[in-house]
């Protein structure tokens, strides 16, 4: 599998559900395929824009952002500010002809282990039919 | 200063002349393109067209087909060629070689904002090329075509067309001689070992080569070793080439002086330089291209001008009328003073105002009177303090902000 | 850079040694920049494990440590304590989950290894940035907050301040006692006669460790479990506020009646001796109970279910009350006919049966019925109504007493903005789960007691004021210790641009505006650390610690190597 | 319908009138409006407290030296005015204005809001070259006729918000096809009634909102369809918008000259984004070629996404920009969009929280399952 293309996807997940979850995942040997990357945080509330931008214009092939359910955030309203920056982020993408599908949002309970793995294994596919990110290639961003 | 002042012997007399039929530019590309594949060098700077425009940007590049679009000697500055290196090296030094290859002022700066602190030259070959200055960036975007056929005529023409920036058409640091430390411009070059000659290793010689050749010229042991590995025998004659430059030199001395009496007529007088200003929108685009201007906060910028609602009333009350943007002289004047020792009449500030104003002009005028007066020569060798080097470290301190990195 | 970085990788016993290579690990980041040691131990969680690493730490003289081994909800904690023990700031430290995330998900040991490496050498250039950070430890205050003076407030404010915890009682209106102080009488075996509560009321009132705020409301509470602070509006003469520190609260604000002028057909206002339930309990507490000319009934209707369509809940109490209100017109007013209309009776308890089957011998007549309509009709009231069975029928009486179902108090939704607590859909607030946690909401060491999260009777209200102070006595405990989080958002003031952006997204109200800097500041005590004003900052004035851009960034770019 | 005051002059000379009523009277200690600087054409804005300076004043005059709405910030930014001033600004202006207050970033009391149904203004480079001089000439005769004015900015052409929300008083000028004779002066507020007690002219009754208006709604609709549409030539993808910002100079010009970036220190201008000698050259490594100085497009994309919700499409940026990239087109095109989504209209409700401070909890609920 070495030789086939596997994407390079940054995920920020929440700590206390996203996260929890994705360590079930785990502890029931669901595999997946080693392209995702977890950078942990405390809240999706604390996923600033710029990290989801910076991702992918340093290169990355996708960014998921996961959190909790709505009214279940750790820090209660949390993930509903999130959920607006990804909304903005998504528009931004469509208007500026940049492939919005290379990134996503996904709430993902503690207990949804097997959800974990299923999005992340989803999105993966998604982001293998799109290819490498274009802006890899590009010197003059 | 006059060709004769020129002491050949305070300045390299020999180096490489190159022969140029495939033009001038193709010949220095395909010079780095050898300096990359004998590891010369690990990466280069250098400004290359931004594909499908008709754009120019700094580019630190490492693949030789990069080079194809590269251009030493581009028909305008759009960004400052200091200003690129001090985003490369400011928080610390490059472990690898780069050459920069930059125009005399924009060397200057660079050498300038070293002093400063705000760029590590280690590991860093600085060559400069002999400059026909470059124009108005506002021209340029009008008509890149046309554009280019008269900077052909320019670089044909050196000195004499004069659709280059008027802080170019005047500009009497174009070349490596005109670089040397000087004592005044009166006086001839000062006695000196290659210690303080300029901070240059490698300087490109374009003048009397009339298209068909250039020169390299090693300013330095550390540019001498460079030709060795490009295997070019630096024991040419360079003579003609000092003539030209001699020559041009002579000319431009004069059209400045002129230009200058002219520009004095017209702004002396704090009536006149305020109506010169009086179109500024405060946007602070001068400032912010400025090379010299490192500050991470400009103190104009910092909100410590604010004052009360009752104040500006009460100001207003005194003339009648004030007027809004509040403080552009200040600003103006005041950046001055932070910055003019320090000017090197790159012109930078003038392209990017919106409202034409002719502020490279204005402070070139300024900086050549007060750096004579203290004797300074900004940006010739990174050795030489800065003047009132006291008072830069207190007034150059803008709001702290903790160490954060990428 | 001088950090001297160890790196400590954990086989887990067979759990990660078994799938990834660990010595192909060790060599490759050994050599990343400023790392002194990479080393491998059996199970670094365990005693031995625990004495190596703090042993290492001080030997290796390590600036920074690096643990290669199982999730962070798992074991950060145990090896932030070694740290300690070992004179290194906990903070100082990384934990890598290459267990979970590597050698458990990726099947190919290969690509186990390889990620493993990336999430280390991410941990690597991260720990760097880490700064040392110190632990605080504050007082948990064990005062309570009531609001509401009702029954269930008074049962509670007794509850805690009998085991000695200073309870501040906050009242709306001038009295204590709510509701019920308007009633005439309670249920016979509720104790017939109100003395059972006028004693409760007088209890607290000379409680020296209840401070009763009558005529006040809560305007703003912030903080958590153990550390809240309140802010109290005296409407009274003065009207200024009091700020509070408590460490928990029970929100006991009770119910108000569903107002009859919103079903027309009940003629409630516009007719005539049509009381509602309130009215009538007034009425027969003042002892006369006349007709507007004077006069006392002859015949009285009681409606039960006035609103209940509207509302879309049965209200629980009012069958029972209006046939107390029933026999007790019956007493007082000898030889008086009285109707009960019902569309189905709610008789829960247990004694309540025999009560009904008493009211019915006594002659009061049960009739089902709804579709009702009151007119005037020659000085009486002409109830119209379809009985059961769908048969028209009517009777003329004197009075009418409707009983409305109860709704929540006034400012409930104010309140439940205050405190950050949901409603359900029927307006009252929401409980954490209706059988399993009926008191409880999602704010910890926020209860919810009585008829503020619904319809209840005044014993059932009185459980959930006990039940809540159990709670709060068991959780609450004197002398305990809170930890506020480390982690907190801080400001750098010379970035701060005052746009108070972030003040809107902190749910805790953590931030606050310092109106003569102009810029916002973060209450550390308060803070929880979510970083939601992080990412609302366009000035990047605010840093989340721990999580910083860079520290962030640095992740990011490895990831990306 | 509301009251309108009417000056028996030419809209220009009204509006002096008007201001001039104003200061005389003593109903306001100052006026801020636009001053005619030199006889080139320079104009700026003036805070005038003495009537005689009102001879410069120019209120109406179609340029925007700087947007005044920033101006207005930075003067209440210490505190609010403590007594009348009269402002004219424009609609973009005024609205920027808002959106600042709403970030604290200044004050709305004790002003007079005189604002225009705005024929749009020309770019700082027909002052600069001369051009404005012709096509000032032509500006009334379309502005009276409802048209698109030749050669103003691109995102004025494109306005449709050209009738201010938040104004005291509104001189009309969109449609008035006798604004030579007449200047018609909408009296919206209780305020503008009472400010303009006793002042010169008769006041009828009309409405602001005219078929002229209409009419030249949709015209600057079709325009901006047009403008937004243009951008796709460029292509679309980081190409295209390495295409767009080939030029850039990194001098941040447009966010000095945008009203709603507020930041005394931009974050994009701070340590935090710069780069490390060594990521400097992992990324050489990496792609064997770097642009310097690094994080041009992530410098506009960011900063759109700290201010585009509120974007104006006031056009400054654009003006300001050394290299002519056509910074406020791309803004207002993704503002305008992003705007729709949130429902919400920069400046038109100073009530209105800025989308990104609120939230709703059953908004988007599609997202995330």
């Amino acid at each position: 599998m070495n030789d086939e293309y596997t994407p390079k996807i940054i995920g920020f997940l929440c700590n206390w559900c996203a996260y929890t979850g994705a360590d079930l995942a785990g502890v029931s040997r669901i595999q997946i395929t080693p392209s995702l990357r977890i950078i942990r945080v405390m809240c999706s509330g604390r996923i600033d824009p710029l990290f989801v931008l910076k991702g992918l214009l340093k290169g990355a092939d996708g960014v998921m952002m996961m959190g909790c359910h709505p009214g279940d955030c750790h820090y209660q309203k949390g993930n509903y500010s999130a959920r607006r920056r990804y909304v903005l982020l998504q528009k931004l993408f469509e208007d500026l002809g940049f492939e919005s599908e290379r990134i996503g949002l996904w709430w993902v309970s503690a207990s949804e282990g097997p959800r974990y793995a299923k999005v992340s294994s989803e999105f993966s596919e998604e982001i293998k039919k799109l290819g490498p990110n274009p802006v890899r290639e590009e010197i003059f961003i | 200063m006059t060709a004769t002042q020129i002491d050949s012997n305070k300045m390299p007399t020999k180096g490489a002349i190159v022969s140029a039929e495939e033009g001038i530019n193709k010949t220095i590309v395909d010079i780095f393109k050898k300096s990359l594949e004998k590891k010369c060098f690990d990466a280069i700077l250098i400004p290359v067209r931004v594909p499908e425009t008709e754009a120019y940007a700094w580019v630190l590049l490492k693949d030789q087909s990069l080079l194809d679009e590269a251009n030493p000697l581009p028909p305008i500055i759009s960004v400052q060629g200091a200003k690129a290196l001090r985003s490369l090296t400011k928080r610390g030094k490059m472990t690898q070689n780069i050459a920069a290859i930059l125009r005399p002022c924009e060397i200057r700066a660079a050498v300038e904002l070293s002093k400063l602190k705000q760029i590590h030259l280690d590991n860093i070959s600085l060559i400069s090329i002999d400059c026909p200055g470059a124009m108005p960036l506002s021209d340029y975007l009008a008509d890149p075509e046309k554009s280019k056929k008269i900077y052909k005529n320019v670089l044909e023409k050196w000195g004499e067309n004069n659709s280059v920036r008027p802080v170019c058409h005047i500009c009497n640091r174009f070349s490596l001689p005109s670089l040397l430390p000087r004592k005044s411009e009166e006086t001839s070059p000062v006695e000196q070992d290659e210690a303080n000659l300029p901070s240059i290793d490698l300087h490109i010689g374009l003048l009397g080569g009339n298209q068909e050749k250039i020169f390299l010229i090693p300013v330095n042991p550390k540019g001498r070793k460079i030709l060795e590995e490009l295997e070019l025998k630096s024991d040419d004659s360079l003579d003609i080439w000092q003539t030209k430059v001699s020559e041009v030199q002579d000319k431009k001395e004069k059209i400045r002086k002129e230009f200058n009496l002219e520009l004095k007529e017209k702004i002396e007088g704090q009536e006149k330089l305020t109506a010169m200003f009086n179109e500024c929108i405060n946007c602070h685009n001068c400032m912010r291209v400025c090379p010299i201007c490192y500050c991470q906060q400009c103190f104009f910028d910092s909100g410590a001008l604010t004052l009360s609602p009752e104040t500006y009333l009460s100001r207003s009350e005194k003339k009648g009328a004030l007027r809004f943007p509040l403080d552009t002289m200040l600003f103006h004047l005041g950046r001055m003073s932070h910055m003019v020792l320090s000017c090197v009449s790159c012109g930078v500030c003038e392209d990017a105002c919106p409202m034409s104003i002719p502020v490279a002009q204005i402070f070139s005028l300024v900086a050549d009177q007060t750096q004579k007066s203290f004797d300074y020569a900004p940006g010739i060798n990174k050795e030489e303090p800065l003047p009132l080097q006291d008072f830069l470290e207190d007034e150059f301190h803008e709001v702290e902000t903790p160490k954060e990195v990428n | 850079m001088n950090e001297k970085i160890g790196v400590y990788v954990c086989e887990c016993g067979p759990n990660i040694s078994e799938r990834i290579d660990i010595d192909r690990v060790l060599e490759e980041i050994s050599s990343a920049e400023g790392v002194k040691v990479a080393k491998k131990f059996g199970l670094l969680c365990s005693n031995d494990g625990k004495n190596y690493l703090a042993d290492e730490i001080k030997k290796e003289e390590l600036t920074h440590l690096v643990v290669a081994a199982c999730s962070p909800r798992e074991h950060e904690q145990t090896f932030m304590n070694v740290c300690l023990e070992a004179g290194l700031n906990p903070y100082l430290f990384q934990l890598i989950n290459i267990r979970e995330q590597c050698a458990w998900m990726i099947s190919d040991k290969e690509e186990a290894t390889r990620m493993a490496i990336k999430y280390i050498h991410a941990g690597i250039s991260r720990v760097t940035l880490h700064k040392p950070l110190l632990k605080k430890e504050l007082d948990s205050i064990p005062d309570v907050l009531i609001i509401g003076g009702g029954i269930s407030g008074i049962e509670a404010a007794l509850c805690l301040a009998g085991k000695d915890r200073k309870v501040y009682l906050v009242e709306k209106t001038e009295l204590l006692g709510g509701m019920v102080k308007k009633f005439s009488e309670l249920l016979p075996y509720q104790g017939s006669n109100l003395a059972v509560i006028e004693e409760k009321i007088e209890q607290v009132q000379n409680n020296e460790n209840v401070e009763i705020l009558t005529s006040s409301e809560v305007e703003d509470v912030r903080g958590f479990l153990g550390n809240f602070e309140a802010v109290i509006k005296s409407k009274s003469n003065g009207s200024g506020t009091k700020e509070i520190k408590i460490g928990a609260i029970i929100v006991a604000t009770g119910f108000k009646l569903f107002d009859p002028k919103n079903t027309p057909q009940f003629g409630y206002g516009k007719i005539e001796n049509v009381l509602d339930a309130l009215e009538f309990e007034e009425m027969s507490a003042s002892g006369k109970i006349l007709l507007k000319n004077g006069n006392p009934p002859k015949s009285v209707a009681l409606i039960h279910c006035v609103g209940r369509n509207e509302k879309g809940y049965c209200s629980k109490v009012c069958c029972l009350y209006s046939i107390k209100f029933a026999r007790h017109l019956q007493d007082k007013l000898p030889g008086i006919d009285v109707s009960e209309f019902y569309s189905d009776l709610c008789l829960p308890d247990k004694a309540d049966q025999d009560y009904f089957e008493e009211a019915k011998k006594k002659g009061i007549h049960f009739i089902r019925a709804d579709d009702f309509e009151l007119k005037e009709k020659d000085g009486k009231i002409n109830v119209e109504y379809k009985a059961a069975g769908g048969k028209k029928d009517s009777i003329a009486v004197d009075m009418t007493i409707l009983a409305p179902a109860m709704v929540p108090s006034e400012d409930t939704s104010k309140l439940a903005e205050i405190l950050n607590l949901p409603l359900d859909e029927t307006g009252f607030f929401k409980e954490v789960h209706e059988m399993l946690d009926p008191i409880s909401t999602p704010i910890e060491g926020v209860y919810v007691a009585g008829c503020a999260l619904g319809p209840k009777n005044i014993p059932e209200s009185i459980i959930q004021s006990q039940a809540a102070s159990g709670k709060i006595l068991s959780s609450l405990i004197p002398g305990k210790k809170i930890e506020p989080e480390v982690k907190v958002s801080e400001i750098r003031e010379e970035f701060c641009t005052g746009c108070q952006t972030c003040l809107s997204v902190c749910f805790y109200g953590a931030i606050s505006f310092d109106e003569y800097k102009g810029i916002s500041v973060v209450n550390e005590a308060i803070c929880r650390g979510c970083g939601s004003c992080v990412g609302s900052c366009p000035s990047g004035a605010i840093r989340s610690k721990h999580f910083t851009y860079p520290q962030l960034y640095r992740e990011v770019l490895q990831a990306l190597r | 319908m509301s009251n309108v005051l009417k000056i028996k002059k030419g809209v220009e000379q009204g509006a002096n009138e008007l201001l001039k009523f104003l200061l005389e009277s003593e109903k306001v200690k100052g006026i801020f409006t636009l001053r005619k600087m030199n006889e080139n054409g320079a104009v700026s804005y003036s805070l005038i407290t003495h009537p005689k300076e009102l001879q410069n004043a120019v209120p109406l005059f179609p340029l925007m030296p700087v947007n005044a709405g920033k101006i207005l910030s930075g003067f209440t930014l210490k505190k609010a005015i403590n007594e009348p001033i009269a402002a004219v600004l424009r609609s973009c202006e005024l609205r920027a204005f808002i959106e600042l207050i709403k970030r604290t970033q200044g004050s709305l009391e004790n002003f007079l809001l005189i604002s225009s149904t705005c024929g749009g203004v020309y770019p700082l480079k027909s002052l600069t070259d001369g051009t404005y001089k012709e096509q000032v000439s032509q500006y009334w005769e379309s502005a009276k006729n409802a048209e698109i004015s030749s050669d103003i900015r691109p995102t004025c052409a494109a306005c449709e918000y050209f009738i201010p929300q938040q104004a005291d008083m509104t001189i009309a000028i969109v449609g008035k096809n006798d604004l030579q004779q007449e200047c018609s002066i909408f009296l919206n507020t209780k305020k503008g009634e009472e400010f303009t007690i006793g002042a010169p002219g008769n006041i009828v009754s009309e409405d602001i909102d005219t078929k002229e208006t209409a009419k030249l709604r949709e015209k600057r609709q079709e325009q901006k369809k047009k403008l937004f549409d243009e951008l796709e030539k460029n292509g679309s993808g980081i190409k295209a918008l390495v295409k767009t910002f080939a030029a850039c100079l990194s001098c941040h010009g447009c966010s000095k000259a945008c009203p709603i970036c507020y930041c005394t220190l931009c974050d994009f201008d701070s340590k935090t984004h710069e780069y490390l000698p060594s990521s400097h050259e992992i990324e050489l490594e990496q792609k064997e070629g770097i642009r310097l100085p690094p994080g041009t497009i992530f410098f506009h994309i960011g900063r759109m996404i700290h201010m585009v919700v509120s974007c104006v499409n006031c056009g400054m940026c654009s003006d300001v920009c050394p290299v002519n990239i056509p910074v406020s087109t791309i803004f207002s095109k993704v503002g305008d969009s992003l705007q729709k989504l949130f429902d919400y209209l920069p400046g038109k409700d100073i009530e209105e929280p800025v989308p990104f401070g609120t939230y709703k909890e059953e908004e988007f609920t599609e997202i995330g399952e």
